[in-house]
């Protein structure tokens, strides 16, 4: 087992970060949320050149042989920039889905930048105007006919209602649902990090009584707590991630610790963050309450909380004690 | 810790059943249409509607129940204006819109204010003719009255105003506006501040909403740029500024938060039917959260009678910091619950961002921490002011003696 | 519905205060714990002058009509002075426990200080060797034949074994056993007031890096924090006495709840005095070690917080809604 | 972040084969006895029995396995460390006598010792032939070392010391006290500390046990009153007492923490088996929290093998601030769920105060947001050295260099 990243991976981080800081991402989001795609859609290519929309295909389909380490470590990324659009979908789902159908074809062209998927996992698709095809599921897997749009609690998360098309393949693989929550932490772990930083940057300039507030002995405590639950959901994503590139039968479980955990330690962030802005990070035009929004999204999505404790329990009081090792 | 006799007597029995009947009486036709609307977040729904069924009960003598008569109240004791507010929450009456004015700047016009003041503007509070809101925020200073950057000089026979105030609830739907500035230029902290009325339809004063991450916009931000008003504008003198604004605080905390109460129960229920027509009721987590929450509110109403017999008693002090943090530490994991409770269904909105109830309980709620002394300044004032426990050292400031 | 206390209450309250505090009541408990009953024995028959034990006994048999919320008045301040002794059984249980049966009698003589009994709710009967006689719980009421003493967790709470003996009534009113919850209630809570006064004590004196450390805000706002929890339990406690007078149906549900907040609060009040003080908290000679080991025994006492919440969540899932009032 | 290759090479899993077939091999008989004896609140259990068999290890090799071998050690890699330690509490083998010794006055004296030091004392530690306790904390400075007041003067050949030492574990069982004493009569802060190593048994030591709330006192008052050491017995220079005590502070946190996990994990399984007994595991709300211990617990261990590696690579930082805030968060809650499970059962001992496994699992938890740095001083090392927050004003203080 191998804990922590690896340089390459480090220098993957790096080159995106690189690439978000330089793009304005945040205007890229507003624009995506007015549904003005166009900007949205030249970061994902710009992206698609690094090799992100890439990283699980199969390497005849353009694929570059990545592990679901790799995925986190890129989505942790995306998550730290606020990037919208379907990510999750596209490349963290969408090649176990399509691996042994007929369109297993459409992973090149996701890999390459050239199109774009969404999935319904739960009767709602994101994103689907800007899809070339959605996916919905049955008890098998469809092609989705989406309907009208549903406004969105997080308004750079466009979702569109679906019902089943045509069926795509009988059996729908866990392992992409897996894979969509392990990306979804990831972000969420991302998005953490990012209200951390700039809560730290706001602390720092901000005064009161005559000091910085980040002085202030409560201010600290609570950003330290902060620190701590991300630093406690870290390497549970990353654990995640090792366990299903190694298929082994506690991975589910460890992916639902790592979404609970991750989710828990955005939410905490997100919480403590309008807490020290106080009203100013209530208001829309300041970019804190899109975080904000974005966390509660992405919290409920791919799995609610409640259903990810479930899954750990169930597998606490079916087997027993989990083995140090 | 304050005791409060809460035997309600015959009279207070027969005034509640007065409330009731007339509210059953009279919340019909068109105006049964308003139950329901208005409140934090909703403060646009309905808006001309309720602003007639407020002057509405005024002509029926149901508004500024505490005044004393001679100001155009009915002097009613504390104990009947909680039986209002709680019959008023529990008939799901349309939430009314002269708050600022009933039990903010009327109290305090009436404590501090001259007798032309009073005739000038008390009546028009009673009947719900002129609107009012408050200029206490500025940006860069948040609730930190003495950091006020606002300036007024009087020039011949009138106050002149610039500067900028924020967070200035329904700034665009008030008449009138109560304004903290600074009076003495030289002056810093709380001294040499005035407390001025300023009327807003002038060119000097412009509002722009502040859009809120829930979509709906009650905030504003309002520029002063040569406003004016009249010299006879300033409760109490020139550079008691900061009494007097202390004191509108202190009416702050007035009667109707009881029927916040009455609203949290509602929303509770609320909660409670959505977690049983979904079936998490039955998540055992969920069920725990639930019955802590009916025990909480529980905890909540004999707070706020407590809170509230200290303010009549005229001795309010640093309770009302505890019953702060235990209401908004309550309502914000009522909002948290609501969420857990939905699951999905709350990622979507309905058209245009329209939030159901329970989506702005949780989004509002993110605010209860923050606004009206945030929980760390209640945490401060009850170690330094229930406790006795030490101030922490300040550093040292440049203080200047107001002149005026 | 009468909210808070009232000027008898008062008096009552300063009358056993002044009382205790002259008393070196942290001594008597001591010696207590070591078996010797002398001191305490003495206490309890001065406390009994002031009409503590006769407050629920019929006013025929030496009782003064007192109501549950003058029980809860006094144990609160039994349990912020730390008095020992099997005051809940005598005082608050024996009187409704009693009432019907042919030792009724025996509530006069614990009036008046004559005598003192013990009575196993759960297996276990307090300060039995004391008692002139503990009373068990089978299917009916009994009389207990006390068996061996085993080492309590809090020294100063001395408690035996015992097996049923004689029958001594068919039946067993439940109001006993509310009074006894209702009593601990009372006993956590003052206990736990007793503790953040202590620790803001010490806080005021103990300088660590040239301050006193109730100066440093992480500090304040861990004894605010406390402060919340003790206000948040006080009216639920006094809440619930006045039910039990009025005897609503949901009296038990809100002794319940009293029962969990005030334990909740006297447990957070220990753990933060440990905090605050650090090492020295720890020791036994420390007078604080009494307290946090006498909140721990008290929080199991009387209905563990497991039994509580279940009661109050049956309220919840069978009748629904309590409504506002 | 630290990032650790935890990839174990073949050689590692042919020295943790080793170290399992050694403990199967030899921990029985009459050391089987000792199994799962020792550990926090249980330094007295087969104490003699405990010497015995850490001398047994010695004289197998199983002492200060990462010290270079021309200390005596065995110059194990980290990971082979981790191992050992991993094994020894899976075997739940008895806790050792040694630890200071072998992971904090060791290899101080390797790293700041004279070679005559690191002869007289090295050989006797590997052995475990002499045991040692510290000499840090002191009454009313608690873990501030700039406020020690034990001084310590220069007399012919010999140190003299005098002053008061307090929560000093196992000084009644130690030949040895490392011990920072004030050298220069007139500093103050940490100027003009030294670093002595004094004989136990002589009579200007005395030693009073405390005792705990748990009824046992591993912790002891240590009082000097005109101790002797020799002139040789300073590490360090006269002066470098700070400097030398700050790197003691810092081999703490060795690999036997990785053990600690181990240990954790077997008080979950404790727990565990309770809860299964007596049904407690069907109430949904221990179920949860049973199920938080174990992602927490894992969490932990990641944690652990982090700090481990950031120390090994010498850049050991405040990282070891989160992982303290989250271990002793972990086993404290642990300590209270054990309490909750166990129920009515847990308000009695056994005879003599004898606290079974989960009794003394919830007393000494609460010990543990405490000692090695208190909750609150891990959380300001986070604020002001892992996210750069300004550090609060201090007080102004007289301040004098030192002279040595």
């Amino acid at each position: 087992m191998r804990f922590g990243r690896t340089s390459e991976q480090h220098a993957f981080a790096e080159a995106l970060d690189d690439l978000l800081e330089a793009a304005d991402v945040t205007a890229v989001a507003r624009g995506w949320a007015a549904g003005d795609h166009s900007a949205g859609l030249k970061l994902w290519q710009r992206l698609a050149e690094t090799g992100v929309t890439g990283l699980l295909a199969p390497e005849e389909h353009g694929g570059v042989g990545a592990t679901p380490a790799d995925l986190a470590v890129a989505f942790e990324r995306l998550g730290y920039h606020g990037v919208p659009g379907p990510w999750i979908e596209s490349v963290a789902v969408a090649p176990a889905l399509l691996a042994d159908t007929p369109e297993v074809e459409t992973l090149g062209r996701i890999a390459s930048g050239e199109t774009l998927v969404s999935v319904a996992s739960s009767g709602r698709a994101l994103d689907a105007d800007v899809a070339e095809q959605t996916y919905a599921f049955g008890d098998a897997l469809h092609h989705a006919v989406v309907g009208a749009e549903r406004t969105s609690a997080d308004p750079s998360r466009r979702l569109f209602e679906v019902t089943l098309g045509e069926q795509v393949a009988a059996t729908i693989d866990p392992t992409a649902l897996d894979l969509g929550t392990l990306a979804c932490s990831a972000m969420l772990h991302g998005a953490g990090l990012r209200l951390l930083d700039d809560t730290v940057s706001y602390v720092k300039q901000r005064t009161q009584f005559g000091r910085p507030i980040g002085e202030f002995q409560a201010v600290k405590h609570l950003l330290a707590d902060v620190r701590v639950a991300l630093d406690f959901a870290a390497p549970l994503v990353h654990n995640a991630a090792v366990e299903l590139e190694a298929g082994t039968t506690t991975a589910p479980r460890s992916v639902s610790a790592a979404k609970v955990a991750a989710g828990d330690a955005a939410y905490l962030a997100s919480r403590t963050a309008l807490q020290v802005h106080g009203a100013i990070g209530y208001t829309r035009e300041f970019d804190l309450s899109l975080w904000i929004l974005k966390v509660r999204a992405l919290v409920g999505a791919w799995g609610t909380p409640a259903e990810h404790r479930a899954r750990i329990l169930a597998v606490l009081t079916s087997d027993g004690l989990v083995e140090a090792r | 810790m304050i005791d409060v006799d809460l035997t309600y007597s015959a009279e207070d029995e027969a005034f509640r059943a007065e409330v009731r009947a007339w509210l059953a009486d009279h919340l019909v036709g068109e105006w049964a249409a308003l139950r329901g609307t208005g409140g934090n977040g909703r403060d646009h729904e309905s808006y001309e509607g309720r602003l007639a069924w407020n002057r509405y009960l005024a002509e029926h003598g149901w508004t500024c129940l505490g005044w004393p008569e001679e100001h155009g109240g009915r002097g009613l004791p504390l104990f009947q204006q909680v039986i209002f507010h709680e019959e008023y929450a529990r008939a799901d009456a349309p939430v009314r819109v002269n708050h600022l004015g009933e039990e903010l700047l009327g109290p305090t016009l009436i404590a501090h204010g001259t007798t032309a003041q009073q005739e000038r503007f008390l009546p028009r509070i009673v009947a719900a003719d002129e609107l009012w809101c408050q200029g206490y925020s500025e940006p860069g200073a948040g609730s930190d009255l003495a950091g006020v950057r606002t300036r007024a000089r009087l020039k011949g026979d009138q106050w002149v105003v610039d500067g900028q105030k924020v967070w200035t609830s329904n700034a665009h739907l008030s008449d009138w506006c109560f304004v903290v500035c600074r009076t003495d230029a030289g002056s810093s902290r709380h001294h040499g501040l005035s407390y001025l009325l300023v009327p807003m339809d002038q060119p000097g004063v412009e509002v722009r909403p502040i859009q809120q991450l829930t979509g709906t916009s009650e905030f504003n931000e309002v520029f002063f740029d040569g406003a004016v008003t009249g010299a006879d504008m300033v409760v109490g003198e020139p550079g008691d500024g900061w009494k007097v604004a202390m004191a509108t605080l202190g009416f702050e905390r007035g009667v109707s938060t009881i029927g916040q109460q009455v609203g949290f129960a509602r929303e509770l229920e609320t909660v409670e039917e959505a977690a049983r027509a979904n079936g998490t009721i039955d998540d055992p987590g969920i069920a725990v959260r639930l019955s802590q929450a009916h025990v909480g509110l529980e905890v909540l109403r004999l707070h706020a009678l407590r809170t509230l017999s200290a303010y009549d008693s005229g001795s309010e002090g640093p309770e009302a910091s505890v019953s702060k943090l235990l209401w908004a530490r309550w309502h914000r994991d009522l909002g948290e619950l609501a969420m857990d409770v939905v699951g999905l269904a709350g990622l979507t909105t309905g058209d245009d961002y329209a939030l159901d109830r329970l989506q702005s309980l949780f989004l509002f709620s993110r605010a209860d921490t923050i606004y009206g002394g945030s929980d760390e300044i209640q945490r401060n004032i009850i170690a330094e002011r229930v406790l006795g426990l030490p101030r922490e050292p300040r550093p040292q400031e440049p203080r200047r003696e107001a002149r005026a």
